[in-house]
Protein backbone atom coordinates (compact mmCIF):
# COMPACT_ATOMS: atom_id res chain seq x y z
CA UNK A 1 0.00 0.00 0.00
CA UNK A 2 1.24 3.48 -1.05
CA UNK A 3 1.23 5.98 2.39
CA UNK A 4 -0.11 9.19 0.76
CA UNK A 5 0.19 12.46 2.46
CA UNK A 6 -0.64 15.85 1.77
CA UNK A 7 0.38 19.37 3.44
CA UNK A 8 -0.09 22.99 2.22
CA UNK A 9 1.34 25.98 3.63
CA UNK A 10 1.03 29.61 3.37
CA UNK A 11 2.83 32.75 4.64
CA UNK A 12 3.94 36.43 4.48
CA UNK A 13 6.56 36.79 1.77
CA UNK A 14 9.25 38.31 4.38
CA UNK A 15 12.45 37.00 4.23
CA UNK A 16 12.57 35.88 7.76
CA UNK A 17 9.92 32.85 6.60
CA UNK A 18 12.41 31.14 4.26
CA UNK A 19 13.97 29.22 7.45
CA UNK A 20 10.27 28.85 8.40
CA UNK A 21 9.55 27.53 5.14
CA UNK A 22 12.82 25.16 5.32
CA UNK A 23 11.77 23.53 8.34
CA UNK A 24 8.09 23.21 7.43
CA UNK A 25 9.04 21.34 4.13
CA UNK A 26 11.55 19.23 6.24
CA UNK A 27 9.46 18.39 9.21
CA UNK A 28 6.94 17.04 6.63
CA UNK A 29 9.47 14.83 4.42
CA UNK A 30 11.13 13.57 7.55
CA UNK A 31 7.92 11.45 7.29
CA UNK A 32 9.96 9.61 4.63
CA UNK A 33 12.54 8.58 6.74
CA UNK A 34 15.26 10.51 4.80
CA UNK A 35 19.14 10.75 5.59
CA UNK A 36 19.83 14.16 6.58
CA UNK A 37 21.92 14.61 3.25
CA UNK A 38 18.30 13.88 1.52
CA UNK A 39 16.76 16.19 3.52
CA UNK A 40 19.28 18.83 3.33
CA UNK A 41 19.30 18.58 -0.80
CA UNK A 42 15.12 19.42 -0.30
CA UNK A 43 15.88 22.01 1.98
CA UNK A 44 17.95 23.74 -0.57
CA UNK A 45 16.09 23.53 -3.29
CA UNK A 46 12.54 24.71 -1.44
CA UNK A 47 14.91 27.74 -0.07
CA UNK A 48 15.96 28.88 -3.88
CA UNK A 49 12.45 28.58 -4.87
CA UNK A 50 11.07 30.31 -1.74
CA UNK A 51 13.38 33.51 -2.01
CA UNK A 52 12.37 33.62 -5.36
CA UNK A 53 8.87 34.09 -5.00
CA UNK A 54 9.92 36.73 -2.20
CA UNK A 55 12.40 38.81 -4.48
CA UNK A 56 11.53 38.20 -7.58
CA UNK A 57 7.94 37.37 -7.94
CA UNK A 58 6.97 40.45 -5.09
CA UNK A 59 10.10 42.50 -5.07
CA UNK A 60 10.51 42.04 -1.36
CA UNK A 61 7.30 43.54 -0.72
CA UNK A 62 6.63 41.92 2.75
CA UNK A 63 2.59 41.35 2.09
CA UNK A 64 2.47 38.96 -0.70
CA UNK A 65 1.37 35.45 -0.19
CA UNK A 66 4.05 32.28 -0.33
CA UNK A 67 1.92 29.28 -0.93
CA UNK A 68 3.88 25.59 -0.34
CA UNK A 69 2.48 22.66 -1.27
CA UNK A 70 3.90 19.06 -0.36
CA UNK A 71 2.32 15.84 -1.09
CA UNK A 72 3.80 12.37 0.00
CA UNK A 73 3.22 9.14 -1.86
CA UNK A 74 5.43 6.07 -1.29
CA UNK A 75 9.00 6.78 -1.38
CA UNK A 76 8.08 10.23 -3.58
CA UNK A 77 7.94 14.07 -2.58
CA UNK A 78 6.26 16.39 -4.81
CA UNK A 79 6.73 20.54 -3.50
CA UNK A 80 4.99 23.10 -5.08
CA UNK A 81 5.82 26.90 -4.38
CA UNK A 82 3.51 28.89 -5.59
CA UNK A 83 3.35 32.92 -5.18
CA UNK A 84 0.77 35.42 -7.03
CA UNK A 85 3.75 37.82 -8.37
CA UNK A 86 4.54 39.80 -11.03
CA UNK A 87 5.87 36.43 -13.31
CA UNK A 88 8.22 35.43 -15.53
CA UNK A 89 8.56 37.00 -18.38
CA UNK A 90 10.92 34.04 -20.67
CA UNK A 91 11.22 30.78 -18.52
CA UNK A 92 13.58 29.85 -21.04
CA UNK A 93 15.93 32.11 -20.80
CA UNK A 94 14.91 32.48 -16.49
CA UNK A 95 15.96 28.90 -16.43
CA UNK A 96 19.50 29.11 -17.84
CA UNK A 97 22.57 29.23 -15.63
CA UNK A 98 24.12 32.12 -14.49
CA UNK A 99 20.89 34.45 -16.01
CA UNK A 100 19.61 36.89 -13.61
CA UNK A 101 17.63 39.51 -13.57
CA UNK A 102 19.14 41.44 -10.94
CA UNK A 103 22.85 41.30 -11.44
CA UNK A 104 22.80 44.59 -9.14
CA UNK A 105 21.98 42.84 -6.28
CA UNK A 106 24.67 40.03 -6.76
CA UNK A 107 22.29 37.42 -7.68
CA UNK A 108 23.93 33.80 -8.61
CA UNK A 109 21.69 33.71 -11.57
CA UNK A 110 21.78 29.83 -9.96
CA UNK A 111 18.61 29.30 -8.20
CA UNK A 112 16.67 27.32 -11.05
CA UNK A 113 19.71 25.63 -12.05
CA UNK A 114 20.64 24.57 -8.13
CA UNK A 115 16.66 23.18 -8.15
CA UNK A 116 17.46 21.21 -10.91
CA UNK A 117 20.55 19.96 -9.03
CA UNK A 118 19.34 18.73 -5.97
CA UNK A 119 15.62 17.53 -7.18
CA UNK A 120 14.58 15.01 -10.05
CA UNK A 121 12.14 16.98 -11.42
CA UNK A 122 11.69 20.53 -11.98
CA UNK A 123 8.52 21.83 -14.15
CA UNK A 124 8.01 25.77 -13.80
CA UNK A 125 5.12 27.97 -14.88
CA UNK A 126 4.30 31.45 -14.67
CA UNK A 127 1.81 34.07 -16.52
CA UNK A 128 3.34 37.76 -16.58
CA UNK A 129 1.19 39.39 -13.92
CA UNK A 130 0.00 36.74 -12.32
CA UNK A 131 2.82 34.37 -10.58
CA UNK A 132 4.65 31.34 -11.37
CA UNK A 133 4.26 28.39 -10.08
CA UNK A 134 7.52 25.51 -9.46
CA UNK A 135 6.80 22.39 -9.31
CA UNK A 136 9.78 20.00 -8.24
CA UNK A 137 9.88 16.14 -7.12
CA UNK A 138 12.44 13.55 -5.63
CA UNK A 139 12.56 9.97 -4.77
CA UNK A 140 14.24 8.60 -1.90
CA UNK A 141 16.53 6.26 -2.29
CA UNK A 142 17.00 5.68 1.23
CA UNK A 143 13.60 4.67 2.12
CA UNK A 144 12.81 1.21 2.42
CA UNK A 145 9.77 0.61 1.01
CA UNK A 146 6.67 -1.12 2.75
CA UNK A 147 4.45 -3.65 1.39
CA UNK B 1 24.37 39.98 42.93
CA UNK B 2 24.37 40.98 39.27
CA UNK B 3 26.75 37.54 38.73
CA UNK B 4 24.21 35.53 39.97
CA UNK B 5 21.47 37.00 37.58
CA UNK B 6 23.18 36.19 35.12
CA UNK B 7 23.64 33.22 36.16
CA UNK B 8 20.31 32.33 36.99
CA UNK B 9 19.71 33.66 33.68
CA UNK B 10 22.04 31.65 31.80
CA UNK B 11 20.80 28.21 33.19
CA UNK B 12 17.26 28.72 34.15
CA UNK B 13 15.90 30.72 31.57
CA UNK B 14 16.92 28.96 28.62
CA UNK B 15 16.28 29.90 25.00
CA UNK B 16 14.83 28.34 22.45
CA UNK B 17 17.69 29.33 19.96
CA UNK B 18 20.38 27.76 22.29
CA UNK B 19 18.99 24.57 23.02
CA UNK B 20 17.82 24.19 19.19
CA UNK B 21 22.22 24.69 18.28
CA UNK B 22 22.56 21.71 21.70
CA UNK B 23 20.46 19.74 19.91
CA UNK B 24 21.94 19.93 16.41
CA UNK B 25 25.19 18.83 18.25
CA UNK B 26 23.83 15.89 19.66
CA UNK B 27 22.60 15.19 15.99
CA UNK B 28 25.40 15.45 14.26
CA UNK B 29 27.32 13.36 16.72
CA UNK B 30 24.89 10.87 16.51
CA UNK B 31 25.09 10.71 13.09
CA UNK B 32 28.62 10.03 13.24
CA UNK B 33 28.45 7.65 15.64
CA UNK B 34 25.51 5.87 13.68
CA UNK B 35 27.26 5.83 10.51
CA UNK B 36 30.09 4.06 11.79
CA UNK B 37 28.36 0.99 13.49
CA UNK B 38 25.85 0.82 10.44
CA UNK B 39 28.29 1.61 7.75
CA UNK B 40 26.11 3.31 5.87
CA UNK B 41 24.29 7.25 6.67
CA UNK B 42 21.68 6.28 8.97
CA UNK B 43 18.34 7.85 8.34
CA UNK B 44 16.35 10.44 10.40
CA UNK B 45 14.23 7.85 12.22
CA UNK B 46 17.56 6.09 13.30
CA UNK B 47 18.59 9.37 14.63
CA UNK B 48 15.65 10.37 16.27
CA UNK B 49 15.20 6.69 17.95
CA UNK B 50 19.62 7.00 19.02
CA UNK B 51 18.14 10.85 20.85
CA UNK B 52 14.66 9.80 21.95
CA UNK B 53 12.80 12.87 20.32
CA UNK B 54 10.57 13.05 16.90
CA UNK B 55 11.84 13.33 13.79
CA UNK B 56 10.13 16.44 12.87
CA UNK B 57 12.10 17.76 15.79
CA UNK B 58 15.35 17.02 14.07
CA UNK B 59 14.20 18.52 11.08
CA UNK B 60 13.61 22.03 13.17
CA UNK B 61 16.99 21.73 15.29
CA UNK B 62 18.81 21.22 11.99
CA UNK B 63 18.04 24.44 10.47
CA UNK B 64 19.61 26.07 13.43
CA UNK B 65 22.76 24.94 11.82
CA UNK B 66 21.58 25.73 8.32
CA UNK B 67 23.99 26.32 5.60
CA UNK B 68 23.79 26.67 2.11
CA UNK B 69 25.21 23.70 0.38
CA UNK B 70 28.63 23.78 -0.45
CA UNK B 71 27.95 24.32 -4.57
CA UNK B 72 25.63 27.58 -3.22
CA UNK B 73 28.70 28.93 -0.89
CA UNK B 74 30.97 28.44 -3.79
CA UNK B 75 29.05 30.87 -5.99
CA UNK B 76 27.98 33.37 -3.62
CA UNK B 77 31.17 34.02 -2.09
CA UNK C 1 6.12 49.73 14.76
CA UNK C 2 5.32 45.82 16.16
CA UNK C 3 6.73 42.73 14.01
CA UNK C 4 3.76 40.78 12.03
CA UNK C 5 3.87 37.25 10.94
CA UNK C 6 1.20 34.85 9.43
CA UNK C 7 0.71 31.51 8.29
CA UNK C 8 -1.48 29.14 8.03
CA UNK C 9 -0.79 25.00 7.39
CA UNK C 10 -3.56 22.91 5.90
CA UNK C 11 -2.61 19.12 6.36
CA UNK C 12 -4.58 15.35 6.31
CA UNK C 13 -6.12 14.45 9.55
CA UNK C 14 -3.88 11.36 10.07
CA UNK C 15 -2.02 11.10 13.33
CA UNK C 16 1.25 10.90 11.97
CA UNK C 17 0.79 14.70 11.16
CA UNK C 18 0.44 15.55 14.71
CA UNK C 19 4.15 16.15 15.32
CA UNK C 20 4.38 17.77 12.22
CA UNK C 21 1.57 20.60 13.19
CA UNK C 22 3.49 20.72 16.71
CA UNK C 23 6.97 21.42 14.87
CA UNK C 24 5.21 23.95 12.16
CA UNK C 25 4.05 26.09 15.05
CA UNK C 26 7.36 25.67 16.83
CA UNK C 27 9.22 27.14 13.91
CA UNK C 28 6.80 29.51 13.31
CA UNK C 29 7.06 31.14 16.78
CA UNK C 30 10.89 30.40 17.30
CA UNK C 31 11.11 33.61 15.11
CA UNK C 32 10.51 35.37 18.51
CA UNK C 33 12.98 33.27 20.60
CA UNK C 34 11.00 32.67 23.14
CA UNK C 35 12.43 30.27 26.42
CA UNK C 36 12.02 26.47 26.09
CA UNK C 37 9.39 26.57 28.25
CA UNK C 38 7.01 28.76 26.96
CA UNK C 39 7.99 27.33 23.34
CA UNK C 40 6.71 24.04 25.21
CA UNK C 41 3.18 25.22 26.70
CA UNK C 42 2.30 25.96 23.08
CA UNK C 43 3.26 23.10 21.27
CA UNK C 44 1.65 21.05 23.81
CA UNK C 45 -1.59 22.93 23.72
CA UNK C 46 -1.52 22.71 20.00
CA UNK C 47 -0.91 19.10 20.28
CA UNK C 48 -4.31 18.64 22.24
CA UNK C 49 -6.05 20.99 19.76
CA UNK C 50 -4.97 19.22 16.43
CA UNK C 51 -5.37 15.39 18.37
CA UNK C 52 -8.97 16.67 19.27
CA UNK C 53 -9.48 17.86 15.23
CA UNK C 54 -8.71 14.00 14.36
CA UNK C 55 -9.81 11.41 16.90
CA UNK C 56 -13.26 13.70 17.94
CA UNK C 57 -13.91 15.78 14.49
CA UNK C 58 -12.64 13.27 12.29
CA UNK C 59 -13.49 10.41 14.28
CA UNK C 60 -9.88 8.77 12.90
CA UNK C 61 -11.23 9.12 9.58
CA UNK C 62 -7.90 10.31 7.58
CA UNK C 63 -8.81 12.58 4.58
CA UNK C 64 -10.38 15.24 6.88
CA UNK C 65 -8.34 18.79 6.17
CA UNK C 66 -7.37 20.06 9.81
CA UNK C 67 -6.49 23.73 9.39
CA UNK C 68 -3.64 25.89 11.95
CA UNK C 69 -3.29 29.76 11.83
CA UNK C 70 -0.88 31.41 13.49
CA UNK C 71 -0.33 35.38 13.56
CA UNK C 72 2.40 36.66 15.55
CA UNK C 73 2.09 40.49 16.31
CA UNK C 74 4.74 42.00 19.10
CA UNK C 75 5.52 39.12 21.46
CA UNK C 76 1.91 37.66 21.11
CA UNK C 77 1.01 34.53 19.34
CA UNK C 78 -2.26 33.71 17.99
CA UNK C 79 -3.49 30.44 17.09
CA UNK C 80 -6.27 28.69 15.28
CA UNK C 81 -7.34 25.26 15.02
CA UNK C 82 -10.19 24.40 12.99
CA UNK C 83 -11.61 21.02 11.56
CA UNK C 84 -14.70 21.03 9.23
CA UNK C 85 -15.81 17.86 11.38
CA UNK C 86 -18.67 16.92 13.55
CA UNK C 87 -18.88 19.87 16.05
CA UNK C 88 -19.43 19.98 19.57
CA UNK C 89 -22.86 19.22 20.66
CA UNK C 90 -22.46 21.31 24.23
CA UNK C 91 -19.54 23.04 24.35
CA UNK C 92 -19.36 23.99 28.08
CA UNK C 93 -19.56 20.65 29.08
CA UNK C 94 -17.08 19.62 26.43
CA UNK C 95 -14.77 22.15 28.19
CA UNK C 96 -14.86 20.41 31.59
CA UNK C 97 -12.22 19.38 33.27
CA UNK C 98 -12.61 15.35 32.93
CA UNK C 99 -15.33 15.28 30.48
CA UNK C 100 -14.55 12.96 27.94
CA UNK C 101 -17.39 12.06 25.43
CA UNK C 102 -14.99 8.81 24.43
CA UNK C 103 -13.80 6.86 28.10
CA UNK C 104 -13.84 4.05 25.69
CA UNK C 105 -10.65 4.90 24.34
CA UNK C 106 -9.06 5.96 27.45
CA UNK C 107 -8.95 9.71 27.03
CA UNK C 108 -8.81 11.66 29.80
CA UNK C 109 -10.77 14.99 28.99
CA UNK C 110 -7.83 16.73 30.19
CA UNK C 111 -7.14 18.44 26.74
CA UNK C 112 -9.58 21.85 26.72
CA UNK C 113 -8.34 22.38 30.26
CA UNK C 114 -4.77 22.26 29.09
CA UNK C 115 -4.83 24.34 26.31
CA UNK C 116 -6.81 26.31 29.18
CA UNK C 117 -3.74 26.13 31.52
CA UNK C 118 -0.43 26.59 28.87
CA UNK C 119 -2.27 29.48 26.83
CA UNK C 120 -3.24 32.80 28.24
CA UNK C 121 -6.55 33.16 26.02
CA UNK C 122 -8.56 30.29 24.88
CA UNK C 123 -11.99 30.78 22.60
CA UNK C 124 -14.01 27.75 21.37
CA UNK C 125 -16.75 27.90 18.46
CA UNK C 126 -18.31 24.90 17.17
CA UNK C 127 -21.52 24.44 15.01
CA UNK C 128 -22.93 20.88 14.93
CA UNK C 129 -22.20 18.82 11.51
CA UNK C 130 -19.55 22.23 10.37
CA UNK C 131 -16.60 22.09 12.60
CA UNK C 132 -14.58 23.59 15.37
CA UNK C 133 -12.58 26.47 15.76
CA UNK C 134 -9.93 27.12 18.50
CA UNK C 135 -8.32 29.89 19.04
CA UNK C 136 -5.67 30.24 21.73
CA UNK C 137 -3.17 33.75 22.33
CA UNK C 138 -0.36 33.64 24.45
CA UNK C 139 2.29 36.12 25.53
CA UNK C 140 5.90 35.48 25.68
CA UNK C 141 7.18 37.59 28.43
CA UNK C 142 10.61 36.34 28.07
CA UNK C 143 10.02 38.43 24.19
CA UNK C 144 11.06 42.14 24.79
CA UNK C 145 10.28 44.07 22.03
CA UNK C 146 9.68 47.76 20.96
CA UNK C 147 6.66 49.86 20.21
N1 LIG D 1 9.02 33.58 -8.58
C1 LIG D 1 9.55 34.35 -9.55
N2 LIG D 1 8.87 35.44 -9.97
C2 LIG D 1 9.38 36.24 -10.95
N3 LIG D 1 10.58 36.04 -11.53
C3 LIG D 1 11.29 34.96 -11.15
C4 LIG D 1 10.83 34.08 -10.14
N4 LIG D 1 11.75 33.11 -9.97
C5 LIG D 1 12.75 33.39 -10.83
N5 LIG D 1 12.47 34.51 -11.54
C6 LIG D 1 13.32 35.09 -12.61
O1 LIG D 1 14.26 34.11 -13.05
C7 LIG D 1 15.59 34.60 -12.89
C8 LIG D 1 16.54 33.46 -12.55
O2 LIG D 1 16.24 32.92 -11.27
P1 LIG D 1 17.38 32.19 -10.45
O3 LIG D 1 17.96 31.11 -11.29
O4 LIG D 1 16.86 31.79 -9.11
O5 LIG D 1 18.51 33.32 -10.27
P2 LIG D 1 18.55 34.60 -9.30
O6 LIG D 1 17.46 34.47 -8.27
O7 LIG D 1 19.90 34.53 -8.69
O8 LIG D 1 18.34 35.81 -10.16
C9 LIG D 1 15.51 35.67 -11.82
O9 LIG D 1 16.57 36.62 -11.91
C10 LIG D 1 14.15 36.29 -12.14
O10 LIG D 1 14.22 37.21 -13.19
N1 LIG E 1 -12.54 19.22 17.38
C1 LIG E 1 -13.55 18.59 18.03
N2 LIG E 1 -14.60 18.10 17.35
C2 LIG E 1 -15.62 17.46 17.98
N3 LIG E 1 -15.65 17.27 19.33
C3 LIG E 1 -14.63 17.74 20.06
C4 LIG E 1 -13.54 18.41 19.46
N4 LIG E 1 -12.68 18.76 20.46
C5 LIG E 1 -13.21 18.34 21.61
N5 LIG E 1 -14.39 17.72 21.39
C6 LIG E 1 -15.29 17.14 22.42
O1 LIG E 1 -14.91 17.68 23.68
C7 LIG E 1 -14.60 16.62 24.59
C8 LIG E 1 -13.52 17.06 25.55
O2 LIG E 1 -12.31 17.28 24.87
P1 LIG E 1 -10.94 17.14 25.68
O3 LIG E 1 -11.00 18.05 26.85
O4 LIG E 1 -9.81 17.35 24.73
O5 LIG E 1 -10.96 15.65 26.22
P2 LIG E 1 -10.69 14.26 25.43
O6 LIG E 1 -10.11 14.58 24.09
O7 LIG E 1 -9.74 13.53 26.31
O8 LIG E 1 -12.02 13.58 25.28
C9 LIG E 1 -14.22 15.45 23.70
O9 LIG E 1 -14.40 14.22 24.37
C10 LIG E 1 -15.16 15.64 22.52
O10 LIG E 1 -16.44 15.13 22.81
MG1 LIG F 1 17.07 32.76 -7.22
MG1 LIG G 1 -8.57 15.92 23.74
Amino acid sequence: MVEKNYMKVEFLSKSTNESFARVVVAAFASQLDPTIEELSDIKTAVSEAVTNAIIHGYEYNNDGIVIVEATIEGNRIEIIVEDKGKGIPDIKKAMEPFYTSKPDLERSGMGFTVMETFMDELIVESQLGKGTRVKMTKVFNSVVYKE
Amino acid sequence: AGEIKRFLRDDGIIKVSRSLKQTANKIKYAQEDLAKELGREPTIQEIAEELNIDKEEIAMALESTYQPDYLYDVIHH
